[in-house]
């Protein structure tokens, strides 16, 4: 029930190994560069006149830069094993947990090679293989994180779920709703609050009642910290605690993390109402991670380049991929409602 | 698919027993045999579920298994389409219908559609139980069917059991299957001491496992000079038309018990109606854009030349179900109703 | 942010003089004559076998004896002016803050003098002269009374709105939404937890993660209070307090009272579940509060004759107006719909 | 009631609006001359609605009067509930249909039924704004219709607006109604500059205060070969298909843009086809249980005999909207599907 400001200054960092700090950094990299390359392509045939629905990559793009930090932090502690529930904001999370890069970008291309045969599209990527799902209706991917957690623990495992929502999310009734399920059931469950400051155009101080969502995990009787800084090593510290609770059978915990939205709500977003664009740039977490790697000596400039280049390898084999994989065949729009409707019988 | 009448070997069959016995016996049937399936809900342990939806179910599978909630129903719905994605068989209760509004995102945005966002990737193997209908003064809030509205979203299947026999097959067959089933119990089928009975709430139940396949429809009363189609406590009161008709020589009318709204038996709605030319359907959900329409759709989809008289719906008049006695009873679909449709289809 | 269990022996007492006093105890025996005078009638013609649709007052009935301190408390410091949102078991709350007596029991009794002309029943009970409303959906009454609170605020008055419901109720999503919107909002409305230890046949402990909702009140940085004493001048003082803030514009709070379900949940509930019922006749807060008031000379025997009267003489009123009331014309069952569908329209 | 054609003085009107622009010059309209007129939403200030439904108006009328929400969908539409009651008129924005799951007791329990359970007692005039509709690939959760769905319960109108000139005039006519009003606005009709946009998406918009009937169709094109009935952007499709297949000779179809869903004009739908003898439905919500079961039983509810052929029903065929481009397209009822219905009831 404490309010907890991690300064990375104080972090322990037991198991912080260099190889780790290393790992995580190269992971961001990867995220971001992936996201990088989504961007290009998702605007690049778009114009001349600026068409959501047109082009290889369609519909609304909320992608998470500047959130890198967050996914790898948190990920880093799970196995395939354990679940996470992600939001209409997932890749950095589904990159960071393991997901196959060519499966989830064909997904974005909408090819039948997909994660879900391009029907769900980027709010909703389901993976058996790291059981990974997410949802596009804010707040209602933290529900199903409690049943995961629950057949873990019936299970007799100790594998976790580790769900996650934006601030805005956290005054969404299903927010309220699963912590206090979770902690009356003490069901192995992370609950991860990713405060960007804003839901969509609306300030979080326009939406919210408390100034850390971590205040909230009182009303639960939880373990709830904020960590203040956008910043890997401190989410991963804080993180494993709780990771390590949930596994141990201590029940669930509450964990905001202040991170940034370095560009728009979604693809196509002017920002117009942004009233803290200026120093947006300076705060990209992954130039300053980058920093405080090369002061301590872990990085240098060949292995910058050598994540970048490794980073921009397994990128751009996943785009080819999507790109040339299949568009699904029209014929089976119908498939997969239900499990008897799948594609091979919808073809008889 | 063309409708089935049910034949049981009757040497076998003499116990008779509840519609609410023999839902909580098709429950506890597929939970002894299966570790996987557990039932979840309010009032469902020590109460033995409202309507007695899960009588004696504590008692003999423990609080593990027949679990109550905190009254969160967003929260532990979800928590069974989470289990569900994980294996295993969580059946949840929606103390009533009427209450949908509070976690419907749950249902229909996440229970019906996660199976195809995933390509076929993920089932969601769960059972969603209702209690539905009206008759006893609850009132606008506490006294819908509303199974329109289940139906209208695709991804769910909709079993509406009117008798015992159904009532425990169709809950076995619910479990088993591996899409996401809405099943919708009728209080006024139950058989509930408390509650005005319908003469066939207590009927001849087999022991042990048997299924009710889901999306054929039972000609409960074979007849040749029109077809009255309903589904749920409303086959009764039909029945009992169709009977007191045929005595008085106005008709000999055959009453097709949906038992499923999806899947819809259309072949059976079909092979009836354009045998007889006469259409009455008896709806206890509301008259427009639902239920009614649907299945009067369902022949003028094929051929309304065979429609020899106007079509009669008998449902509640697109109002809200007024709390008094004399009020409620108007609007619900009752036997006067019914017989004033019968008649003028028949031109009677 | 403080939770507070508020000792009768320290209460301020400001402003309870002894003429309060004593009209708040004749309140309680008011409310308490009222609601034994609906459970006579209630099951006086269910028998032989109980039927909850039979007899002069049909449905569920949720009453609400052992919490009238709740009501009385809160409602002394309101007018008919200010704003009450209420539950399914909203009798006291009604009684309390002034509704006609009359009108409620018409409603009660399914009359076309009744407050919604029978269209309502118990759970649904609307009065444009004292500006109560209630809900039968559970948490679902605290959202509009935000409604009321706006008006008022926005017509510069002093208005405020007062939400009531149970602690089963603040688990459920619309309790938290509610109460972060209102706090933003710096709205002026008093939520009240009606805590009776259960809700339904789930016992607080399997619904709820905090000991006190009045620890909710830091996930909203709202005052919350806890009322451990279900004595209606512990209620008086807090909720006194918490009002008095709202009208003059420091928003809203959270009062959790733990009080007493002295009888079922709703009538007809055998209460097989409830572990607590040996101790449950001696803790009635009303002989209670006899008591001590005799003690303080406040009452003697003819006061309590004198109370116990008139409160007979206004039930018996109120019982007899409804009963030799008119039911609703049949051929109205359909008005009301739409103001355009109201009965003068409906009849032509 | 029969439709109408809109016929407006020539001389005054040269103006064009987009859809977007006319909903909110609308909304302006009535603000300007009822200080009771608020909107609320999330994203409706700064922002100006994510499709464009207020833009302007946080200008013109400042923030206390157009409201960004958190995102407690249950919390601010119950506010609005709670203020109508209270005599406000407010307008509350649901950003998607799709989203009504987390809010819809809010709406149907509560906006849909208060007047009714009141006996007449309360009026609820507010309007409830929402987004419908796909094409631009928003995948399952963000591009539905779901007008059945509010249209099924009674209590609520429906209005659907598919022209610049009805999007203004409907609204005006919505805020102004003393009843709750759904408003649904489908993305495709805005005329976003960032969105594939339809022809008729800018039209001739009179300034000033002007009315559009609730409850009358429109003929959108008269005809003489069969009928088509249909709402929102399927009209404009069946414009052109209309056009198209008139040149071609193959048919004269009569379009009729239903407008509402509730009141349904019944007698139009009759009118038309009773002279044509051939229906075609075209509705971009779900196949079953839905409007287009409503319009058929419409005319065999009346006569079925006048049907010269089966009907057609164009609409989503039971499956959520998949995401990938080539499998959307083809579950939307597009020009294609709309040409072939038309001729398969032409038997052409
Ligand atoms: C129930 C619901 N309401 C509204 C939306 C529309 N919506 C999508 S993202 C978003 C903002 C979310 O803000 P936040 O939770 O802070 O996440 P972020 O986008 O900042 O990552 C909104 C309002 C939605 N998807 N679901
Ligand atoms: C959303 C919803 N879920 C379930 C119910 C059924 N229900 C009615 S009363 C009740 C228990 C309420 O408990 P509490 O809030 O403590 O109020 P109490 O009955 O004790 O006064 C339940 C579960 C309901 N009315 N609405
Ligand atoms: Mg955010
Ligand atoms: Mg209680």
């Amino acid at each position: 029930m404490t309010l907890t400001s991690v300064n990375p200054a104080t972090i322990s960092g037991q198991g912080l190994t260099d190889a780790k700090r290393l790992s995580m950094y190269r992971q961001m990299v990867l995220i971001r560069t992936f996201e990088e390359a989504l961007l290009r392509d998702y605007h690049a045939d778009k114009s001349p006149v600026w068409d959501i629905g047109a082009g290889l990559i369609p519909g609304e793009m909320h992608l998470a830069a500047g959130q890198e930090p967050v996914a790898v932090g948190i990920c880093d502690h799970l196995t395939a094993d354990d679940a996470v529930t992600a939001t209409h904001r997932p890749h950095h999370l589904a990159i960071a947990h393991g997901m196959n890069l060519r499966k989830l970008a064909a997904e974005i291309f909408g090819r039948e090679t997909g994660l879900g045969k391009g029907r769900g599209g980027h709010m909703h990527l389901f993976d058996p293989d790291t059981h990974f799902s997410c949802s596009g209706i804010i707040a209602e991917g933290y529900p199903p994180a409690l049943g995961q957690a629950f057949a873990f623990s019936r299970r007799g495992t100790d594998r976790i779920a580790v769900a996650v929502t934006g601030e805005g999310a956290a005054n969404q009734g299903a927010f309220h709703e699963s912590l206090n399920l979770a902690a009356v059931w003490k069901l192995p469950v992370v609950f991860i609050v990713e405060d960007n400051d804003w839901g969509i155009s609306v300030p979080r101080s326009a939406s919210t009642s408390v100034p850390s969502n971590a205040d909230r995990a009182a009303a639960y009787g939880i373990p709830g910290e904020r960590v203040e800084d956008n910043a890997v090593e401190a989410v991963w510290e804080v993180a494993g605690r709780a990771i390590q609770r949930a596994r141990d059978g201590g029940g669930p915990s509450l964990i905001e993390v202040h991170t940034l939205r370095l560009w728009g709500h979604f693809e196509g977003d002017a920002q117009g109402y942004r009233t803290d664009l200026e120093g947006v740039p300076d705060r990209d977490p992954i130039p300053t991670y980058e920093s405080s790697l090369r002061a301590a000596g872990i990085l240098d400039d060949a292995a910058v380049a050598e994540a970048k280049t490794d980073a921009l390898a397994a990128v751009d084999d996943a785009i080819a991929f999507a790109k040339s994989s299949p568009v699904p065949d029209p014929t089976q729009a119908t498939a997969y409602v239900f499990t008897d409707s799948s594609a091979e019988e919808a073809r008889s | 698919m063309t409708a089935t009448q049910t034949t049981i070997a009757p040497a076998a069959i003499t116990r008779r027993l509840t519609t609410a016995k023999a839902m909580a016996e098709g429950i506890a049937t597929e939970m002894a045999m299966n570790p996987e399936v557990f039932y979840l809900g309010e009032d469902v342990g020590a109460y033995g579920g409202i309507f007695g939806s899960t009588g004696g179910l504590l008692e003999q599978f423990g609080p593990q298994r027949i679990i109550d909630t905190p009254i969160s129903e967003t929260a532990f719905i979800g928590l069974a389409i989470g289990a569900a994605t994980e294996g295993m068989r969580p059946i949840a209760e929606l103390m009533f219908a009427d209450f949908m509004g509070v976690c419907f995102d749950q249902i229909y945005n996440h229970m019906a559609k996660i199976h195809f966002e995933s390509g076929g990737a993920v089932k969601v193997p769960m059972v969603l139980t209702t209690a539905v209908g009206g008759g006893y003064s609850d009132a606008a809030q506490h006294s819908q069917c509303l199974w329109g509205l289940f139906a209208h979203v695709p991804g769910l299947k909709v079993v509406v059991p009117s008798t015992p026999y159904d009532a425990k097959g169709l809950m076995i067959s619910a479990i088993r299957d591996d899409n996401p089933v809405v099943y919708m119990f009728h209080k006024g089928v139950m058989g509930l001491p408390w509650m005005a009975k319908n003469a066939r709430a207590t009927d001849v139940v087999p022991e042990g496992a048997y299924e009710v396949p889901i999306g054929k429809a039972r000609i409960a009363r074979p007849g040749t000079d029109c077809t009255v189609v309903t589904i749920s406590l409303s086959v009764h009161h039909a029945l009992d038309v169709a009977d007191k008709l045929a005595a008085a020589g106005v008709a000999d009318a055959e009453v097709i018990d949906l038992r499923s709204l999806v899947p819809l038996d259309r072949d059976a709605i079909w092979t009836s109606v354009s045998r007889t030319g006469r259409l009455v359907v008896v709806d206890e959900d509301y008259l427009s854009f639902g239920m009614s329409g649907e299945v009067v759709a369902t022949i003028a989809d094929r051929d309304p030349s065979v429609l020899r008289a106007p079509v009669q719906r008998v449902a509640v008049p697109d109002v809200p179900i007024p709390y008094a006695h004399g009020l409620e009873h108007v609007v619900l679909p009752n036997a006067s109703r019914i017989e004033a449709a019968i008649r003028a289809v028949m031109g009677a």
